[in-house]
């Protein structure tokens, strides 16, 4: 149903999204525009930046094709195939996000070279990381589940009948994979590709500890060493125009793609292949990534637990634990729901209009956290001054930032479910909202999941925003990890990394239980009536109707 | 008259908040701090502008200080909390309050170089063409930038383009703003000398690690001693109970706390030191003497000769 | 059998769309006017914009041009969202809810209805298409008749004054599809509900309702009661399209008419070069020497009677239509005789 | 028309296959045989397992007991993927790649042939089933039947030497699946292609198939040349299942039964209880008082001819099959006779 234009109730909240994204743009425009020295020109138009721009689009391209190396294998081994137990596999696939990379950094320069927690434990001496293999190799562990979720939930939606048809039209399962399960995989690899190379793009504490030099990394450096507002809004304005280019370019990639099933009928859930001969190869592969993504860092926080013996301050963890979760729980809700009026506008209208709503939600991924958090010191203050670090303003921050996180695998999951579905609600008497929560929700399920788990984590880690906009006295976990390990009190930072991880382990646990009420349910062994479809809720009343109270 | 009274502090908060407690123990004074870089908090002030809620400015560099100081944002302080404050780091203005002082330093990996072989002067460690590619530093560290700040004031921008330089030829590796990751990469071996802030070295020591601290020579521009300092606000509706904040900061109680976890000088007499550290009265003559007004101003210049040596 | 002709309750005036600005209208100035209570069918051939006309009627898609009117009133200007027709749609490739059982798909339209009423009703319906023993099954663990039957109890299920049935019975074999239709058809007729059913079985068609419409292209080619234009199809199209007639070329001259097969009765008078359309049905097989010369192509056993395809001297195939009694090889000489006056048609519409 | 019994290309022997442990067998115990170049029809109610069958055949699904043969050699121990059967198949629910277009679905499937033979074979095979002009559309700007169409002719292309049909012709309009029907099995004959072809359309299955497979509840019921499973059907299901056929309980004495519609002669022999299967085209209206007095309950208009559903007095009703000539209105009261002789059959198989 190709309605010109979309719901209110879908336009409204993207209005507001589009408008709250972009007033970061205005504020650096305004800061860039008080400029007049010459030496800003030095700054911004030297050839140095060139140099370091494409020092930032090589170790780009070098993550993306690292996380993809092993998000997709990983993905596969956990949606398609009987490797067990799944559990473990999602877990290794989600987990490495709840670590802060320079966390992961600070850990595997810990853990490597003479005197390393490696060197102490085993005797080995595993050389340091370092420069741009350093910077690619911690960038892609501990980036690669955006590329995992995002194809993980792709994969276990993809309709089984058209590799079916693929075999019977002479393909191997490689090339059934080729041509017809990697095309479908288009949308999420993109979705979760876009948000790694902003990640990597605006990322400067992990280029900065393997001293691999980047744009943003200069431009945060310019910024810490100058207090200079000018400089670095120019600089932001120009991270913007790279990630506008990235942003183009996804948009050319996803033009035509089709995904949604144009058969009759019901897609059956996808098949699992056996391993087979290839089970100890998985596992080595498996092995290795759990190593270096999870045992080394993971393992390095531990031991520095050992390092000092000082009565460790339980509430203060418990306090910050709290803040950082209900934080990012309501922000992972907030978002989420921001998310889906702007994917559906994206892919249920057409239009460059509702392509460029939907993009505009990546620009403010890409505005750099710290001039978006001035951004909105700037206009609350103007605006509406009560807000002022409030929990509101730093949950409104957190939603307007991470709101590309939470577009994407809504999006894919949008392409994937067919409209006529929607249609049928209609039919049946439900209006356009009723359609959307009883029909498009429960479809798109498993991108909310994905989005939620994205903001969720990020939420936890984030520093900026939180340091800036909190309310006052708001403890949070990743500000502990951060300011102790900067100060080399690893023994202080390590509670607080291990409970960022633990949240971590929480979520990907919720994630699995809700995705596995996907999996086919049992037969109906138990009578019909037992077992109430959800689409008529059991009219049981728990207290009786009369109750004198 | 509020009760309660906002600090923002570019330290961290383990410096922090054993002090405020035991202020608010003392006074009955709430105390809520917001806590941040240098950098950040100092963009956020300027943002705030007049609706700012901050009463004190609690920073960790000099720079930071000297931005704010410069742009009118501090109240002059009164004599009554200067008093008992080492003159050396007070700013002539008094705008702000010296906290605690910290100082430049060589770092040294034990097993691999013996203090007999470094130089006496910072001046001349680029012609220790035997450290070609050993040598750690961090370009983008506030206190490495004030440093040659420090140098431009006391030589002169020519000389100091020329250290760059002949720095620059050693190809030292760059730590960005990182002296913790500059100190595991000597741990692990990838370099034997580091210029770092001398407490970084205290800190990892405790962790074992060998390496020690190297001071060059007396007055020599690289053992430059460098102070962290609070202000009071212009826009605080709260002046008394911040000045009252200050002066605990300088109270005997805290310097002590500052000494036992951070290892930075005291800026009062009087303070017991552990042994692992030179006594102030000794450091502090090795620092030559900068006015620590010039810093802020000499910091762009110094900046611009990082850039033009292509290494910001 | 229509109805009297008090206002339609569905009117389509002029209607028009096109999918994309660069392609031909998918549907063409087409109009067409639906009575109360009417069983309508809708006969085309494969892509002649059938699925569209009841996506329009629907409200899933809007008109380039036209209007569509239920009950008098216009619901393209303003435009009436789908769920504000009260039209029920059995969609061609179903569109089952992969999310919920089948009993939660059939009781997903009943939220009109008071609580106590809906599952009884869901069970009944379900029950009509013979699928009670699956209620909690999920679409995607039916066979594809299963899947069809639970569209169409879904679409059945809140009893909408319009239902659009499109191809509703395509899975389902000859038995549960002649059962079925009469079961729907009867239910149907209870409630008064006005439907139109898309089919591409003309049988069923014929059967079912009580007005069919042809369509060619988007337009409507020709209109009436089953029987009507079963045996006066107005042009060659829709005699060739509905039953598979045999045209001729030939010349008439009032009652007769001269063509390849000899010479042959009309059913009204004409005159001049026409085109004769003469039903498989009847041509028979012939001893008579009079009859024209054959041979016989191709054979097809349909249970009670044979198709079979012979070629005339002149190089033209038609269609004989007998009962299975006698077996003919292929390759065999014949001759067959005219046995009711034929039709004669437009050339095209 | 069956070939002479050389070795079996494919062998289905006590195949046996079950969705989930707690669910009772959907292909139970079942035994087929496929000669070469044979087109074979499955046929059999919703629902009964011929879909699975296929599924099972195709190497998409694994037997749970039982063995699958092709050209005498195991394809299930070890297990010959999909790939390496040589099988084609026409899904029933088409399962088109929805990223490629018309033409790179058809061409999908042509990557043995050498490159310059690939477009030639793809447009040749659309334009069989009439889609050349809609080549570089993708497969969700295509009506039903065209999405059908590409399905048949994405399988066709590749001419496989085993082609698997599930209701390929079941969105297409009767004279498009007539002439489509009879091309693909001019093509299938030339190429000498074993075929299986499950319908839903018995007229279809009798026309297409060298061979009729009768299905019911995963075993086979009945199986032989199509005259002789309409004609002499085994079971009561098998006789109803094709072309509906009046079931009368009686009681045989030689060659004649006494049932409700009075004495009915027999084909065979037989005696006491028996089950009489009476063709609704077996049966007349007459003016004979001996015929047997019913009510015209309902009257399906076909074409050609009328099928009416008449009740006996004893409450049995039953359909009765005519020429298109007279109508008799519903709710009349008339009399039938019986013309042919019935057959009795096992009451269920
Ligand atoms: N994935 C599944 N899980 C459980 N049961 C299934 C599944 N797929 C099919 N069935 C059941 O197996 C039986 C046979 O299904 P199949 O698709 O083979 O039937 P069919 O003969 O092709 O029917 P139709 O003519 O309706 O297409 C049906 O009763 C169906 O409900
Ligand atoms: N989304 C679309 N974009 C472009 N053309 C379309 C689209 N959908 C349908 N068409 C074209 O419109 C024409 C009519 O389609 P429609 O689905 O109405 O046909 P139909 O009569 O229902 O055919 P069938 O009997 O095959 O289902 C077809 O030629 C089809 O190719
Ligand atoms: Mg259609
Ligand atoms: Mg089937």
């Amino acid at each position: 149903m190709n309605a010109r234009r979309p719901h209110p109730l879908l336009l409204l909240p993207a209005i507001l999204a589009v408008l709250g994204v972009l007033l970061p743009l205005v504020y650096l425009a305004l800061r860039a525009l008080g400029a007049e020295s010459s030496e800003l020109r030095e700054i911004v138009f030297r050839t140095r930046n060139l140099e370091l721009l494409a020092n930032t689009l090589l170790l780009t391209l070098g993550v993306l094709g690292g996380t993809t190396l092993i998000a997709l294998p990983l993905a596969y081994l956990a949606a398609r195939t009987t490797l067990r137990p799944r559990r473990l596999l999602t877990l290794l696939g989600v987990l490495p996000l709840a670590i802060p990379g320079y966390v992961g950094a600070y850990a595997l320069i810990a853990a490597s070279g003479a005197g390393g927690t490696i060197d102490a434990l085993t005797g080995i001496r595993w050389p340091g990381p370092g420069g741009y293999w350093g910077a690619l190799g911690v960038l892609t562990l501990f980036t690669f589940p955006y590329l995992f979720l995002n194809l993980h939930a792709a994969l276990r939606t993809q309709d089984p009948a058209l590799e079916d048809a693929a075999r019977l039209l002479g393909r191997t399962p490689w090339q059934t994979f080729r041509e017809v399960t990697l095309p479908y995989l288009r949308p999420a690899w993109l979705s979760g590709a876009l948000l790694i190379a902003l990640h990597v793009l605006g990322d400067f504490s992990v280029v900065s500890l393997m001293r691999y030099p980047t744009f943003s990394a200069a431009i945060y450096q310019q910024y810490t060493a100058a207090y200079d507002r000018v400089y670095s809004a120019w600089l932001a304005l120009a991270l913007l125009l790279v990630t506008g280019a990235a942003l183009l370019l996804e948009a050319r990639l996803m033009r035509g793609v089709r995904l949604s099933r144009v058969s009759p009928g019901g897609t059956r859930p996808p098949r699992t292949v056996p391993l087979g001969r290839a089970a100890p190869l998985a596992w080595v592969f498996l092995a290795v990534l759990a190593g270096a993504a999870l045992v080394v860092p993971l393992g390095t926080i531990v031991y520095w637990l050992r390092l000092e013996t000082n009565p460790f301050a339980w509430s203060a963890l418990l306090e910050a634990f709290q803040g950082a979760l209900g934080a990012a729980a309501v922000a992972a809700v907030t978002t989420t729901a921001l998310a889906f009026p702007l994917a559906y506008i994206g892919s249920r209208h057409s239009g460059p209009l509702a392509r460029l709503t939907e993009r505009a939600a990546y620009l403010g991924y890409a505005t750099p956290p710290l001039a978006f958090a001035l951004a909105l010191v700037f206009f609350t203050l103007r605006v509406a001054p009560p807000l002022y670090q409030t929990f509101t303003l730093l949950i409104a921050a957190y939603t307007l930032h991470f709101l590309a996180e939470a577009v994407g695998p809504v999006r894919t999951s949008l392409l994937t479910a067919t409209p006529r579905l929607e249609e049928a609600g209609r039919l049946l008497g439900l209006s356009a909202p009723q359609t959307l929560r009883r029909v498009t929700l429960p479809l798109v399920r498993p991108g909310l999941l994905v989005s939620a788990a994205f903001v969720f984590l990020s939420v936890l880690k984030e520093l900026p925003l939180t340091l800036l906009l909190s309310p006052i006295g708001f403890e949070t976990l990743s500000r502990n990890v951060w300011s102790y390990t900067e100060e080399a009190q690893y023994a202080s930072a390590a509670p607080y990394a291990l409970a960022l991880a633990v949240s971590g382990a929480l979520l990907t646990l919720l994630i699995l239980r809700r995705e596995d009420r996907r999996v086919p349910r049992p037969p109906p062994s138990s009578p019909p009536a037992a077992s109430q479809p959800a689409a008529s809720p059991p009219a049981t009343p728990s207290t009786p109707k009369d109750d004198p109270a | 008259q509020t009760k309660t009274l906002t600090v923002y502090s570019g330290r961290a908060k383990t410096f922090v908040d054993p002090v405020v407690q035991q202020f608010e123990r003392q006074t009955g004074i709430k105390v809520n701090v917001r806590y941040g870089t240098d950098a950040q908090l100092v963009a956020a002030l300027r943002e705030e502008g007049s609706k700012s809620p901050a009463d004190v400015y609690w920073g960790n560099s000099v720079g930071a200080l000297g931005e704010l100081a410069e742009e009118g944002k501090f109240t002059k302080l009164g004599t009554a909390l200067t008093r008992n404050v080492s003159s050396d780091y007070l700013p002539d203005d008094r705008t702000w309050l010296p906290t605690t002082v910290r100082f430049r330093t060589l770092a040294y990996n034990t097993g691999k170089i013996k203090p007999e072989q470094l130089p006496d002067s910072i001046l001349d460690l680029p012609k220790m063409t035997s450290l070609k590619g050993r040598i750690g530093w961090t370009v983008s560290y506030p206190s490495f930038q004030d440093f040659l700040a420090a140098m431009i004031s006391k030589y002169g921008e020519a000389t100091t383009r020329q250290w760059i330089e002949g720095m620059k030829a050693l190809q030292p590796k760059d730590y960005k703003t990182s002296n913790v990751g500059m100190l595991e990469a000597m741990r692990a071996g990838e370099i034997d000398v580091a210029l770092t802030n001398h407490y970084y070295i205290q800190r990892v020591n405790r962790l074992s690690y060998p390496i020690d601290t190297y001071f060059f020579k007396n007055g020599d521009i690289g053992n430059l001693g460098n102070a962290t300092g609070a202000a009071i606000l212009k826009t605080s509706k709260n002046t008394a109970s911040a000045a009252r904040f200050l002066s605990a900061l300088v109270a005997k109680d805290a310097q002590t706390f500052f000494l036992s976890v951070n290892f930075e000088y005291p800026v009062i007499g009087n303070i017991l030191q552990p042994t692992t550290m030179l006594p102030y009265s000794d450091v502090s003559k090795r620092s030559p003497r900068i006015d620590p007004t010039v810093l802020p101003k000499n910091i762009d210049k110094a900046q611009k000769l990082l850039r033009d040596a292509g290494l910001l | 059998m229509t109805r009297t002709p008090d206002p339609h309750t569905l009117e389509l005036l002029g209607l028009g769309k096109r999918y994309a600005p660069g392609l031909p209208p998918v549907v063409d100035d087409l109009n067409l006017g639906v009575n109360r209570g009417e069983l309508l069918t809708l006969l085309g051939p494969s892509g002649c914009g059938k699925t569209t006309t009841l996506r329009l009627i629907a409200g899933l898609e809007r008109p380039d041009s036209g209007d569509i009117r239920i009950e008098g009133r216009s619901v393209t200007a303003p435009f009436t969202p789908p769920e504000r027709r009260g039209v029920g749609l059995v969609f061609q490739d179903y569109a089952l809810f992969p999310h919920l059982n089948v009993l939660g798909n059939v009781l997903f339209g009943l939220r009109h209805l008071p609580r106590h009423e809906r599952l009884p009703r869901a069970r009944e319906t379900l029950s009509l298409v013979g699928l009670t023993v699956f209620e909690t099954r999920r679409p995607d663990q039916l066979s594809g008749g299963q899947q069809q039957r639970v569209a169409l109890a879904r679409a059945l299920a809140p009893r909408p004054s319009l239902l659009l049935l499109d191809e509703p019975f395509s899975n389902l074999d000859a038995q549960l599809r002649h059962s079925t239709r009469q079961e729907v058809r009867a239910i149907l007729r209870r409630a008064g509900t006005t439907a139109i059913l898309v089919t591409h079985d003309q049988e069923e068609a014929l059967a079912f309702s009580d007005r069919v419409v042809v369509m060619r292209g988007g337009r409507v080619e020709q209109s009436g009661p089953p029987h009507e234009v079963y045996a006066r199809p107005r042009t060659a199209f829709v005699a060739n399209f509905l039953g598979r007639s045999n045209l001729l070329g030939g010349t008439a001259d009032r009652f007769m008419a001269r063509t390849a097969l000899g010479v042959v009765p009309l059913m009204e008078s004409a005159s001049g070069p026409v085109l004769v359309s003469v039903r498989p049905e009847h041509l028979t097989f012939t001893d008579d020497p009079q009859g024209a010369p054959v041979t016989i192509v191709a054979r097809e056993f349909k249970g009670h009677d044979v198709t079979y395809t012979v070629r005339l001297a002149a190089g033209q195939e038609l269609l004989v239509h007998t009962p299975s009694d006698t077996v003919r090889p292929e390759g065999s000489a014949a001759r067959v005789s005219v046995t009711h006056p034929a039709r004669a048609v437009q050339s095209s519409g």
